[in-house]
């Protein structure tokens, strides 16, 4: 109550009221409803199930060393891909992007003091090691094979183990909802006095649009899980063919959620390249409405496209005809976002920070997987793509190339906020380029590779090794370079734990960025905002004055890079 | 809460577009320009050593259609990196720049706006566009099919019908043959769980989805013999699901048909299975069996049910076929193969077995007690 | 008169009856503002075509009757 | 006497919404966020729901006859008459609902009991009747793993019981906190959330009933 009184204009008093932190371990750091302390456990969770999904990810690449399979049975290479994919989508890419990502900035970018629903974030979070567990147990009941779609009827092959598997994303799928719900309510609901639509940061449009799919389309996914389950358990024949069903139906039901979930991926990586871009090329976005509105076509636009992924599954020509011209549709806004965002490069002033340069990475390979997306999309051509190792190429360079570097994009971007320290830039420099150049050779080659003939989901490719011989040199090359990956990986991990330590003090503003969470401390307090701030303007405008009244720090009116970051030093320890 | 007073920043900016900026753009654009000449006149396996030959008609429509798509498709990349490795370089921050300066402020462009919406929609609109024609004449472009054949998927081999021909060709123990120059249908299903069917060649592929009839129609143009793979994951052997697709001359492949006519008329013959070997089926079991099954109760499952104490196993009968599993029970399931709730076994021609092979089987397996 | 019957007429009166309430109380609320006043009368209006569907159904005009 | 309590002259909607808005700020806007999270659970349930019916309606247009042939044996049409009856209680539950609400929030407490109680007993009613329709089309032969309009009519409909269900729970939830007195004259969301709960129940039932029974 004490000091929002002085303020003009700070409207009522709810605004006023400073919950006390909470006491004790368990309250403050495992039950925590702190959407700060969530998000770190996102991060944390969401990291450790990329160890082991990144681990199978090797031993398939590994795998195919020799055509012949190199060094486990046709019965655990299934398993493998089948794991690293559920576990790479699930419990590491939306948990990242959504769960730890969204959950710390977003409240911090709108100026509130917490999500809408504390409780039920905490309850979102707490579902997903359960639903990680569940999924890995699945080794205990034999494994499951049929791949992360879990077309039956293949995958009712897999008895106890389908089912289970059908458990774990089930709950996924609540914990998505859940939170889709919750970051749905809070944007509209909890946004600063002054933040209208118009202002809100991008990465908040960001995760509106994510948020609106997250909160629809994965109850879609729980659906179709829960009819499989149900036939796994029960024998009901939703998808049983002799009995009526239709395996078609099952891929609808699973493609109506697991389309828009590229774009729950991807929407978020946009979010944050859009905050990026701006502050290290020194001058306002280009296009801000442009940019804002297109992540609404695309979440809106990406309902309608599912079946693209179904061209030759069995679905009517008209359907084809129909679902390809949507689908190229939808390549407009995200052309537009990129061609904005390249323009906001045009006569800036560019600090290659590590952030900056994954973001400029980001804009290289989605642009790439983006116009594999346009081969795919086209029903022709996508007949001789699909099920090649063509498509594995194109998601790859999507949500590995793009989702992912987005979340490396994030990671020394937000630390400091985070932690109160700066990572080290010359660590940050190294893992890029070697994600960046590991990344690209390993998942480059696969696409004249799927052009040639290699089926994916192959535990050995003899056959096609027999009538292309290179292919075994290109698949070494791939396995060689994927190591890199996992060289970058552990690099920034250490730079991390490193950094907690040895870190520069970041202070308030390191970057000199103007969205809000830049104008409180870093480490953000419990309450994140003392007194809530009022906007009047949006955080880009790099030629005026931060567009805010009623802060809690006294910060530049023009906010700049520190000078630590300025020099480009490397880092040094105890510096 | 005051907010401390710094300078106004110093904006920076080049004169015009920037240093070199429209050498550039031609430089980018007569990249283009070559790489388009490049594929749209070169065969594509000159520009790509493992791109297949396209071998029907509608094949050779895709590729076009792969063209016209790898020359938009690079030249938005090629605009894309270009630029963001110009803007990088050019607008890069110099050392000892004053702290304050920021980029030139610009909000909105909206003609370029407008360009930058337009061209790649009408860019898009002309590939849908040619994707619409290719696939007009991928589902209705085929006049009526002179030869109409079945494909039907398994675990884990092909099964291919032919019209006359009573009994099936199996992909394991021979190819797929179609003619030139005739127009084809296939009708693609499967028996068990979800294939697909494709050869790179004939650039289509169907998925082979139980209960649903699908048909891939086209006409072959060159002759030659390709793989055939299974494109979509139909369980453990998934991967070794091949087989060969030999496209032949007109009179070669009557030739051949009446050839597999004539086998089929000559099967059908009583299998001695008095005259089998308990030791070499031990042997033949290991090697074709074992993938499969385990010596093993009943409910130890691999991919089919384990197969001890096949004759007194009270689970047997219930749940196969009602039938009590005699010798004779065992030899029609080797010799005509099994679908039904707990599984699919390929049949003696898919698992390449002759009739000594079948009795020697029967008399290790009654032999398990 | 068989079971159907009977449970056609019961079903018929209480179609009338509810879907007449339903009717009567979206009129009294229409002026009512708010999120969950215009949710509210969303669901009773969609309720009172419930209503119609399930009179319609009564006197055999919609469904199946054997 | 139904339509009587509503335009008894108690307070208008202005008031009623007044009473809410004007005493408690914090109390208003803690009670619009969760109105709208509310809502927004229930839309997304609306999801779950049609991609049922969705899966319903796919395998009805793709199956060769309707109803479907299990052997040689054609299942039979749902009891259409019944289902009106039944649904005819549901829809009486959804107004007696609105009733209870009305009454509440025009401060008349002991109508706001009976009329909660008269909803309570006819969702436990229409429960029972959905028992007897189940064991009706069981009896017809039409099962849950036996077919697809087994497997589909069981799965929505069970889905939805199990929604009454709850909701009866719920609102007997919501009696006895009322009677414990945590809802006041001007803070009640959380009866509002409850009848919009059940209205939303009504509401599938529609859907659902036109699906199975009217088409």
């Amino acid at each position: 109550m004490e000091a929002g009184t002085t303020a003009p204009h700070v409207g009522h008093d709810p605004h006023d009221h400073i919950h006390p932190p909470p006491e004790g371990f368990i309250r403050k750091y495992v039950f925590s409803l702190d959407h700060k302390v969530i998000a770190f456990q996102y991060f944390i969770t969401g990291l450790l199930f990329m160890l082991i999904a990144g681990s199978f990810a090797e031993l398939i690449r590994l795998q195919l060393w020799e055509p012949n399979g190199a060094i486990m049975s046709h019965n655990a290479y299934d398993t493998m891909f089948t794991i690293h994919g559920t576990a790479m989508v699930w419990l590491v890419v939306i948990p990242l992007v959504t769960g730890a990502l969204g959950n710390f900035v977003m409240p911090l970018q709108i100026g509130a003091r917490d999500v809408a629903f504390p409780w039920l974030n905490m309850l979102s979070f707490w579902i997903l090691p359960v639903a990680g567990l569940t999924l890995f147990s699945t080794f205990l009941a034999g494994g499951a094979h049929a791949g992360w779609t879990e077309y039956p009827p293949i995958s009712l092959a897999d008895g106890t183990a389908g089912a289970l598997w059908c458990a774990a994303i089930f709950l996924v799928g609540i914990s998505s909802t859940i939170t889709g719900l919750n970051f749905m309510v809070t944007i509209i609901k909890m946004r600063a006095p002054g933040m209208t639509w118009t202002r809100m940061p991008l990465f908040i449009w960001a995760s509106f649009a994510t948020a609106f799919m997250n909160m629809f389309a994965t109850v879609a996914l729980s659906s179709a899980l829960f009819a499989l389950f149900l036939e796994h358990v029960f024998n009901v024949p939703f998808f049983d063919a002799n009995r009526g069903g239709s395996a078609v139906l099952y891929e609808h039901m699973f493609w109506f959620y697991s389309h828009p979930a590229v774009y729950i991926f991807i929407l978020p990586a946009f979010g944050v390249i859009s905050e990026i871009l701006p502050v290290f090329a020194r001058k306002p976005i280009f296009g801000y409405k442009m940019i804002a509105f297109s992540s609404l076509a695309i979440a809106i636009l990406s309902f309608a496209v599912w079946a693209h992924h179904m061209f030759p599954s069995g679905i009517s020509p008209w359907l084809q005809l129909t679902f390809m011209i949507i689908t190229y549709a939808i390549g407009v806004p995200t052309g537009i976002k990129v061609f904005s965002w390249i323009a906001t490069l045009w006569a800036g002033r560019i600090h290659f920070t590590t952030a900056m340069l994954y973001a400029m990475g980001f804009l290289i390979t989605f642009t790439f997987g983006g116009i594999t997306g346009i081969f795919l999309a086209s029903v022709p051509a996508d007949f001789h793509e699909h099920g090649t190792y063509f498509v594995v190429a194109h998601f790859h360079y999507v949500v590995a190339g793009g989702a992912l570097m987005g979340f490396l994009a994030a990671i020394p971007y937000w630390y400091p906020k985070a932690t109160g320290r700066l990572m080290s830039e010359r660590m940050g420099r190294w893992s890029f380029w070697l994600f960046f150049i590991g990344f690209n050779a390993t998942f480059f080659p696969m696409h004249w590779l799927g052009l040639e003939g290699m089926p994916r989901r192959y535990a050995s490719y003899v056959a096609f090794a027999t009538g292309n011989p290179d292919a075994v040199f290109w698949n070494q090359f791939e396995t060689v370079f994927s190591f890199l990956m996992v060289v970058s990986i552990g690099l920034l991990a250490w730079n991390m734990i490193w950094s907690i330590r040895h870190g520069k003090p970041a202070g308030i503003n390191p970057w000199g960025a103007r969205t809000l969470e830049w104008t409180i401390s870093s480490p953000p307090p419990y309450y994140n905002f003392r007194k809530i701030p009022i906007v009047y303007d949006r955080p880009y405008d790099f030629d005026k004055p931060l567009p805010y009244r009623n802060l809690d720090n006294d910060i530049d009116a023009y906010p700049e890079p520190s000078p630590v970051l300025l020099r480009q030093e490397p880092v040094r320890a105890g510096a | 809460m005051a907010q401390t007073t710094a300078p106004q920043p110093q904006q920076i900016g080049p004169k015009g577009m920037g240093p070199g900026f429209w050498p550039y753009t031609i430089a980018l654009t007569v990249l283009n320009v070559i790489f388009a000449l490049l594929i749209l006149f070169a065969p594509l396996d000159f520009i790509m050593p493992g791109w297949s030959h396209p071998v029907t008609d509608r094949a050779a429509d895709i590729d076009g259609l792969f063209k016209f798509m790898s020359v938009f498709g690079f030249a938005i990349f090629c605009y894309v990196a270009g630029y963001v490795a110009y803007f990088a370089i050019v607008f890069r921050r110099r050392p000892g720049e004053p702290a304050g300066t920021i980029g030139v402020v610009v909000h909105d462009a909206p003609k370029l706006e407008f360009w930058w919406t337009v061209i790649p929609s009408v860019l898009l609109v002309i590939l849908t566009g040619l994707s619409i024609v290719v696939w007009y004449k991928i589902q209705f472009g085929t006049g009526a099919p002179a030869l109409t054949m079945e494909v039907i998927g398994h675990q884990f081999y092909f099964e291919y019908r032919y019209p006359g021909l009573k009994g099936s060709v199996y992909s394991q123990t021979d190819a797929m043959h179609l003619p030139i120059g005739k127009p084809v249908r296939i009708l693609i299903t499967s028996a068990d769980v979800i294939h697909q069917f494709w050869a790179p060649e004939i650039r289509l592929k169907a998925a082979a989805v139980p209960g649903l009839v699908q048909n891939l129609n086209f006409t072959p143009t060159a002759p030659g013999t390709f793989d055939v793979a299974c494109s979509e994951y139909c369980g453990v052997d998934h991967s070794v699901m091949q087989g060969k697709l030999v496209i032949e001359s007109a009179d070669k492949f009557e030739k051949w048909l009446a050839a597999q006519k004539q086998r089929a008329a000559a099967g059908a013959h009583p299998i001695p299975l008095a005259r089998g070997n308990a030791a070499s089926g031990k042997a033949l079991f290991a090697q074709k069996c074992s993938a499969c099954h385990a010596i093993a109760p009943f409910d130890k499952k691999i991919v089919g049910p384990g197969l001890a104490k096949l004759t007194d196993d009270p689970q047997h009968p219930t749940l196969v076929t009602g039938k009590s599993p005699t010798r004779d029970h065992i030899a029609e399931i080797l010799e005509n193969g099994y679908t039904g709730p707990i599984g699919a076994m390929p049949n003696r021609q898919a698992n390449g077995l002759s009739d000594q092979n079948i009795a020697d089987l029967v008399a290790y397996l009654v032999s398990l007690k | 008169m068989t079971e159907a019957q009977i449970e056609k007429i019961i079903a018929l009166l209480g179609a009338l009856l509810v879907g007449v309430t339903a009717a009567v109380q979206l009129r009294n609320d229409w002026a009512a503002k708010g999120l969950d006043a215009l949710v509210t009368k969303v669901l009773l209006g969609l309720m009172a075509v419930g209503c119609v569907l399930a009179f319609l159904a009564a006197i055999n005009v919609l469904g199946v009757h054997a | 006497m139904a339509t009587a309590v509503a335009t008894a002259p108690l307070a208008g909607h202005e008031a009623v919404a007044a009473r809410y808005l004007e005493v408690d700020p914090v109390y208003a806007e803690t009670r619009s966020i969760r109105l709208l999270g509310f809502v927004f659970f229930l839309l997304s349930d609306c999801v779950l729901f049609g991609a049922f019916i969705f899966a319903y309606v796919y395998l009805r247009i793709s199956a060769p006859t309707w109803p479907p042939f299990v052997g040689n044996h054609r299942l039979p049409w749902f009891d259409t008459a019944f289902a009106a009856l039944n649904s005819i209680v549901l829809f009486g539950s959804g107004v007696t609902m609105h009733f209870a609400l009305e009454n509440w929030k025009h401060l008349n407490r002991q109508k706001f009991y009976r009329w909660l109680i008269a909803t309570i007993i006819l969702g436990l009613g229409f429960l029972l009747g959905q028992a007897h329709e189940w064991t009706g089309v069981l009896r017809g032969g039409v099962t849950w793993p036996g077919s697809t309009m087994g497997a589909s009519f069981f799965t929505l409909t069970g889905m939805h019981g199990f929604h009454v269900f709850v909701g009866v729970c719920y609102l007997t939830v919501l009696g006895l906190q009322a009677r414990r007195g945590i809802y006041t004259g001007s803070k009640y969301f959380g009866l509002t959330a409850g009848t919009l709960y059940w209205h939303f129940v009504d509401v599938i039932w529609v859907v659902l009933f036109t699906l199975f029974y009217v088409w």
